[in-house]
C-alpha cells in the first residue's frame, strides 16, 4: 500500500501545527521522508506542551510520587493510593482554561466530563469532584459572564452525569482578565484487584471505540490545514466541543459493567487529541504497535478525513483492548447503553502506529518514538527574588477592627461561595457528610464507616511573591484543611498553571513553585500521584499569577470521628494552634 | 412590532438533545426520521415601527444576549 | 415489603433511594431496566431522580415513553403504590399519572439545598408516619421542579387534599423566599385522584441518617413500610 | 422531506425563562422590549414525500413526544 503524500508540507504549515523548525527536522530525522499532512498533525498533538509535557517533565521528576500508600503515581490516568479493605481512591486535577474562555458553558463541561472519564477508565465509580476556579477582576466586563458560565457548566454536567460537587476554590484577579483558569477534580473508588491501565498486551487483540460518535470539534492545528481538504471550509470550520453528560453517564456504567468481566485487557479515554493519544500510549505503553482502520470509526458528520479522525476531540469516548472473544459480550452491553461500539483495529507486534483510510496508508510511524523522543526542554530559568520583609508597623492599623472585617467579609475573596455550590449537586449519591463551606469536604465510602476527606487550595498572590514559599503554603494548606475534618492526608494532585516558559522569569516561576511543592510534600510524606501543567495562560504579554493548584486527598477511619468547623455548645474554651 | 428569533447551532456542533429526541422517536416507531436537531425559538415585541431599525435591534439583541454565536447562528424574522 | 426501581438510562439517584428503602425495611428493592415490559409482584414502584435522557427535550419527557412505563401505568391505576422523586415525579407527570407541569426554576438556575416542607396531610400512605403540620427538613436538587398547574387543577388538588408537601419556613409559615423554585401554592408534591401515586421534587432518601445532617426523610419510607405490611 | 416543528408555551402558561431574558434585555438598555416568550424548534427528516402523509407523521410525533400538549402548543412547517 503507497502513503499517499499530496498535500505539500510547508514551513507554514509547521508552524501553524506548534511545532519549531528544529522540532520538525527530528520528524523528518526519525522517519526519513516528508510526513503526511495526518502524520504532521499526530505528531502536533504528541508533541505539543499538554500531552509532552516537554518544558516540565525535567522539573515534574524531581516531585517525590512514592509512599506505602501509593499504588499507582504519576503516569496514567489517574493516581491511585491504597484506602484499605481492598479499597482504592484513585484522583487526579486537570485544567480546561482556554476553551472555557473561549465558551464557558461548554469548556466548563467538557473539562469536569474530561476528568471524571481519567478516573473511570481505570475502572473506579467516581464518588466526588471539586473545582479551583480563578477569574478577573468582578468589575470587568466579562467576568460575570464567564462567572455564570463557568459554574453553570461545571454543575450542569456533574449534576447530570451523577457526582457530588462537594469543594472547590474561586479567587478574583486581573491578571485572570483575558485568561481565566478552571481546574477540575475528580475522586473515585475502585477495588484494588480491580484497576485498569493503559498499556495494551497481546499481538492480534482487537482494539475497540466505544462512547459517542466522532465528529470535527475542537480539530487542532490549523485553518489552513483544514481548508486544503475541501471546498465548503466554511462548514468545516474547527468547532468548540459540547459536552454530552448523559452519554458520560452511559459511558461510565457501561464501562463499569464490562470490567465485572475479564474483557478488559486496556482502556484508556480518549481525552485532547483523542485517537490519536489514547491509541499510541495504549501500544507505546505495551511494547505493541497498533493498526487502526478508520473506516470503521463512527462518525457524526460526512466525509471526515483521517487528519480529522485523528484529532478530533469529540467527547465521551474510549478506547479499549479486549481479550479476543469477548467481542459480543462486550458489544451487547454497549449496545444495551445505547452507546457506539466498533471494532477499529488490532495490536501488531512490529511496533508501529499505521492509520488506514478508504484503503490508503494515512500514516505508518514509530509508535514508540512518537512518545519517547518527544522533544524534552530544560529551560533557562531566572530564580524569583524573595520580596523584602514587611515591617508589621508599616502597615497601618484599620481604624476600626469591625469595619475592617465588614469589609473583608464582603470582599469578593472572602465572602461566602453558597451562589455558586448551590448550583451544584453536591449531595447525591448520599455520602456527602460534610458539604461545601468548611475546612475539606468529607465523602463516605460506600456504608461507611470510612471516608475520604478531599480539598484543592493555592493562593496565587504568595506564589507570585515567592513561588517555592507559595508552593510550599499551597501543599501544606491542603494538608491543613485535611487534617482539620480529622483526616490523614494520603497523597495529593496537582494542576500547574503559568505563562509562557519559553521566558525565563515564568520558567523561574514554575521551578520554584514545584521546589516548594516537593519539599512540603517529602516533609509532609504527602507524595503527587497524578497531576496536569497548563502552560502559556497569558494575554498580550502578560501572564497569570503563577497558580500551582494542589488537590489532596486523606483518608478518615471512622466517620463518627470526624470533626467539623461549627462550635458545638457555650462556654467552651477555644484554642489556637500553631506558631 | 413582534419579531421571532430562531436560534440553531451551528453546522457540525453536537447537539446531544437532537440526537436523543431521534433515538426516542425512532423508539416509538418514528423509524425513518434522521438529522434531528433542536433549536430556540424566542418571540419579542418592540415599540419600534420602523422594519430596519426593528431588525437592526434585535440583531443587536441577538450578538448581545440571545444567541451564543460561538456555537450558535440566527435567524430573524419581523411579523 | 417488596419493591422495584425503574431505571432509565441518565437516572442517577438509584443508589441512594435502595439505601433508603432498605433503612425503612425494605427488602433490597429489585431494579428493573426501562426496555423490560413487565414487573414483578410489588408493594412499591419507584422513579428515582436523576437526569433520564440528559433532561432533554424536557424533563422525563423521554423516559415517560419507555415500554416499561406502560406497565407502571397499568400498575398504578391497578392500585400498585407509586412514588416519583425529583426525576421520577418529571416523569409521572409526562407519563400523565400526575397532573401540571413542572418548569424551570423561577431563577432559572439549579438549586441544591436544604428546604423545610410542610407535612399538609398525614392520611397518606406515604406520610402516616408523621403528623399534620410537621415540619420537615430535606434537601432539593433540581433545575426544573416549578410546579404549574391551571387554576381548576390547583383549586381540585387543594380541595382533595392531595397537595402533601408545601414549601415553607423553619416555622412552618409560607413564604415566596422558602419557595425558592417559584411553584404555584408553593407545591412541592402532590397524590393522584386514588392515593396510591405520590410525585415530590425534594429527596427525603438523601436525609435518612444522622451523617446526612438529618434523618426527617425516612418517616417517607417507614410509612410506605408500614402501609404495605 | 425536512419539517421544522415550533413549540412555544400556551397562552396563560408562565414562561420564566422568557420573563427572565426580557429581564436581561431591559438590564442591557432594550427598555421597550416586551412580551417575551421562549419556545423551542425541532428540525427533522422524514424520507416520506407525500406532503400530506409527511404531515401526518410529525403531527403524530408531535402529539406523542415533542411536545406536550397540557401547556405547549405546536406548528409544523415543511420545507
Ligand atoms: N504536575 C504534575 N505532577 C505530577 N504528575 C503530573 C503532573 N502533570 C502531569 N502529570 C502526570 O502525567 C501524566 C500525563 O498527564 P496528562 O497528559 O494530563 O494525562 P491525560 O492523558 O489523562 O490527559 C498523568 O499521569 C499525570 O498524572
Amino acid at each position: 500500500m503507497s502513503i499517499p503524500n499530496d498535500i505539500k508540507i510547508t514551513p507554514e504549515l509547521v508552524a501553524e501545527h506548534g511545532l519549531k523548525p528544529d522540532e520538525y527536522e527530528r520528524i523528518l530525522e526519525l522517519i526519513g521522508r516528508e510526513p503526511t499532512i495526518t502524520e504532521l498533525g499526530i505528531f502536533s498533538a504528541m508533541w505539543n506542551e499538554h500531552c509532552s509535557y516537554k518544558s516540565s517533565r525535567v522539573w515534574l521528576k524531581t516531585l517525590p510520587t512514592e509512599g506505602p500508600q501509593v499504588i499507582q503515581g504519576p503516569g496514567e490516568n489517574a493516581g491511585i493510593v491504597d484506602i484499605g479493605d481492598g479499597q482504592c481512591a484513585v484522583f487526579k486535577m486537570e485544567s480546561h482554561n482556554h476553551p472555557s474562555f473561549i465558551e464557558p458553558h461548554q469548556g466548563a463541561g467538557t473539562g469536569v466530563g474530561g476528568i471524571l472519564r481519567d478516573v473511570f477508565t481505570m475502572g473506579a465509580r467516581p464518588i466526588a469532584a471539586l473545582n479551583a476556579l480563578r477569574f478577573g477582576d468582578p468589575d470587568h466586563p466579562k467576568t460575570r459572564h464567564l462567572v455564570s458560565g463557568v459554574v453553570a457548566g461545571i454543575g450542569g454536567y456533574g449534576n447530570s452525569f451523577g457526582v457530588p460537587t462537594v469543594g472547590g476554590e474561586v479567587n478574583f484577579h486581573p491578571r485572570y482578565n483575558g485568561n481565566i483558569l478552571v481546574n477540575a477534580m475528580a475522586v473515585g473508588i475502585a477495588e484494588t484487584d480491580k484497576v485498569f491501565y493503559a498499556a495494551a498486551s497481546g499481538v492480534g487483540n482487537p482494539i475497540v471505540y466505544l462512547g459517542s460518535k466522532t465528529g470535527r470539534d475542537g480539530i487542532h492545528g490549523a485553518s489552513m490545514a483544514s481548508q486544503e481538504f475541501g471546498e465548503d471550509s466554511e462548514e468545516k470550520r474547527p468547532t468548540v466541543q459540547v459536552g454530552d453528560p448523559f452519554a458520560e453517564k452511559l459511558l461510565l456504567e457501561a464501562c463499569l459493567e464490562l470490567m465485572e468481566s475479564d474483557a478488559v485487557i486496556a482502556i484508556q479515554d480518549m481525552g485532547a487529541a483523542g485517537l490519536t493519544c489514547s491509541a499510541v500510549e495504549m501500544g507505546a505503553k505495551g511494547d505493541l504497535g497498533v493498526e487502526l482502520d478508520l473506516d470503521m470509526v463512527p462518525c457524526r458528520e460526512a466525509a471526515m478525513t483521517a487528519y480529522e479522525m485523528m484529532l478530533s476531540e469529540s467527547q465521551e469516548r474510549m478506547l479499549m483492548v479486549l481479550r479476543p472473544g469477548y467481542e459480543d459480550h462486550a458489544r451487547a452491553i454497549f449496545e444495551k447503553w445505547d452507546l457506539d461500539f466498533a471494532i477499529v483495529g488490532r495490536t501488531t507486534d512490529d511496533l508501529r502506529f499505521r492509520v488506514k483510510h478508504g484503503g490508503d496508508v494515512m500514516a505508518d510511524l514509530p509508535i514508540k518514538e512518537l512518545g519517547d523522543e518527544a522533544p524534552c526542554y530544560d529551560r533557562p530559568w531566572t530564580e524569583t527574588p524573595l520580596p523584602a520583609e514587611l515591617g508589621a508597623s508599616d502597615v497601618p492599623a484599620p481604624n476600626s477592627l469591625a469595619e475592617a472585617l465588614v469589609k473583608m467579609m464582603a470582599s469578593p475573596h472572602l465572602c461566602s461561595r453558597r451562589w455558586i455550590w448551590e448550583q451544584y449537586d453536591h449531595l447525591i449519591l448520599g455520602n456527602t457528610m460534610q458539604r461545601p463551606g468548611g475546612d475539606a469536604a468529607v465523602v463516605r465510602v460506600d456504608d461507611g464507616p470510612k471516608a475520604l476527606a478531599m480539598s484543592v487550595d493555592v493562593t496565587p498572590r504568595y506564589c507570585e511573591a515567592h513561588p517555592e514559599t507559595g508552593g510550599k503554603q499551597a501543599v501544606a494548606e491542603v494538608w491543613r484543611n485535611i487534617t482539620a475534618v480529622g483526616a490523614r492526608p494520603l497523597a495529593i494532585t496537582d494542576c500547574l498553571n503559568f505563562g509562557n516558559p519559553e521566558r525565563p522569569e515564568i520558567m523561574g516561576q514554575l521551578v520554584g513553585a514545584i521546589k516548594g511543592m516537593g519539599e512540603a510534600c517529602r516533609a509532609l510524606d504527602f507524595p503527587v500521584v497524578s497531576g496536569n501543567v497548563s502552560l502559556y495562560n497569558e494575554t498580550s504579554g502578560k501572564a497569570i499569577l503563577p497558580t500551582p493548584a494542589i488537590g489532596g486527598v486523606g483518608l478518615l477511619d471512622d466517620i463518627d470521628r470526624m470533626a467539623t468547623i461549627a462550635f458545638k455548645g457555650e462556654d467552651e474554651a477555644i484554642l489556637l494552634v500553631g506558631e | 412590532m413582534k419579531a421571532n428569533v430562531t436560534i440553531t447551532l451551528k453546522k457540525g456542533v453536537l447537539d446531544p438533545q437532537g440526537k436523543a429526541i431521534e433515538g426516542a422517536l425512532h423508539s416509538l416507531g418514528f423509524d425513518g426520521v434522521e438529522n434531528v436537531r433542536q433549536g430556540k425559538l424566542i418571540e419579542l415585541e418592540l415599540p419600534e415601527t420602523d422594519r430596519e431599525a426593528a431588525r437592526a435591534q434585535v440583531e443587536a439583541m441577538c450578538e448581545k444576549l440571545l444567541a451564543n454565536t460561538v456555537i450558535e447562528s440566527y435567524r430573524i424574522d419581523l411579523v | 415489603m417488596k419493591s422495584a426501581i425503574i431505571l432509565f438510562p441518565g437516572i442517577n439517584r438509584e443508589r441512594d433511594m435502595a439505601r433508603a428503602l432498605r433503612l425503612a425495611g425494605s427488602e433490597e428493592p429489585v431494579i428493573v431496566w426501562h426496555k423490560e415490559t413487565s414487573l414483578p409482584q410489588v408493594d412499591l414502584i419507584v422513579l428515582p431522580g436523576g437526569f433520564s435522557y440528559g433532561d432533554y427535550l424536557r424533563c422525563g419527557a423521554i423516559a415517560a415513553r419507555s415500554p416499561i412505563m406502560r406497565e407502571v401505568v397499568a400498575k398504578a391505576e391497578a392500585g400498585t403504590p407509586v412514588l416519583g422523586v425529583c426525576n421520577g415525579f418529571q416523569i409521572l407527570i409526562e407519563a400523565g399519572l400526575l397532573p401540571g407541569a413542572l418548569m424551570r426554576n423561577r431563577e432559572l438556575k439549579f438549586i441544591c439545598r436544604d428546604v423545610h416542607l410542610k407535612v399538609e396531610s398525614n392520611d397518606t400512605r406515604f406520610t402516616r408516619q408523621y403528623a399534620t403540620g410537621d415540619v420537615i427538613r430535606v434537601p432539593v436538587a433540581h433545575g426544573e421542579g416549578n410546579y404549574f398547574a391551571d387554576d381548576e387543577t390547583r383549586r381540585r388538588l387543594d380541595g382533595d387534599g392531595r397537595i402533601v408537601f408545601r414549601y415553607c419556613e423553619a416555622d412552618g409559615s409560607f413564604s415566596t423566599e422558602a419557595n425558592r423554585n417559584g411553584s404555584v401554592d408553593n407545591v412541592a408534591g402532590i397524590l393522584n385522584e386514588r392515593g396510591n401515586v405520590l410525585g415530590m421534587m425534594p429527596h427525603p432518601e438523601d436525609h435518612v441518617e444522622p451523617h446526612q445532617g438529618s434523618t426527617d426523610g425516612v418517616g417517607i419510607f417507614r410509612s410506605i413500610v408500614s402501609a404495605a405490611a
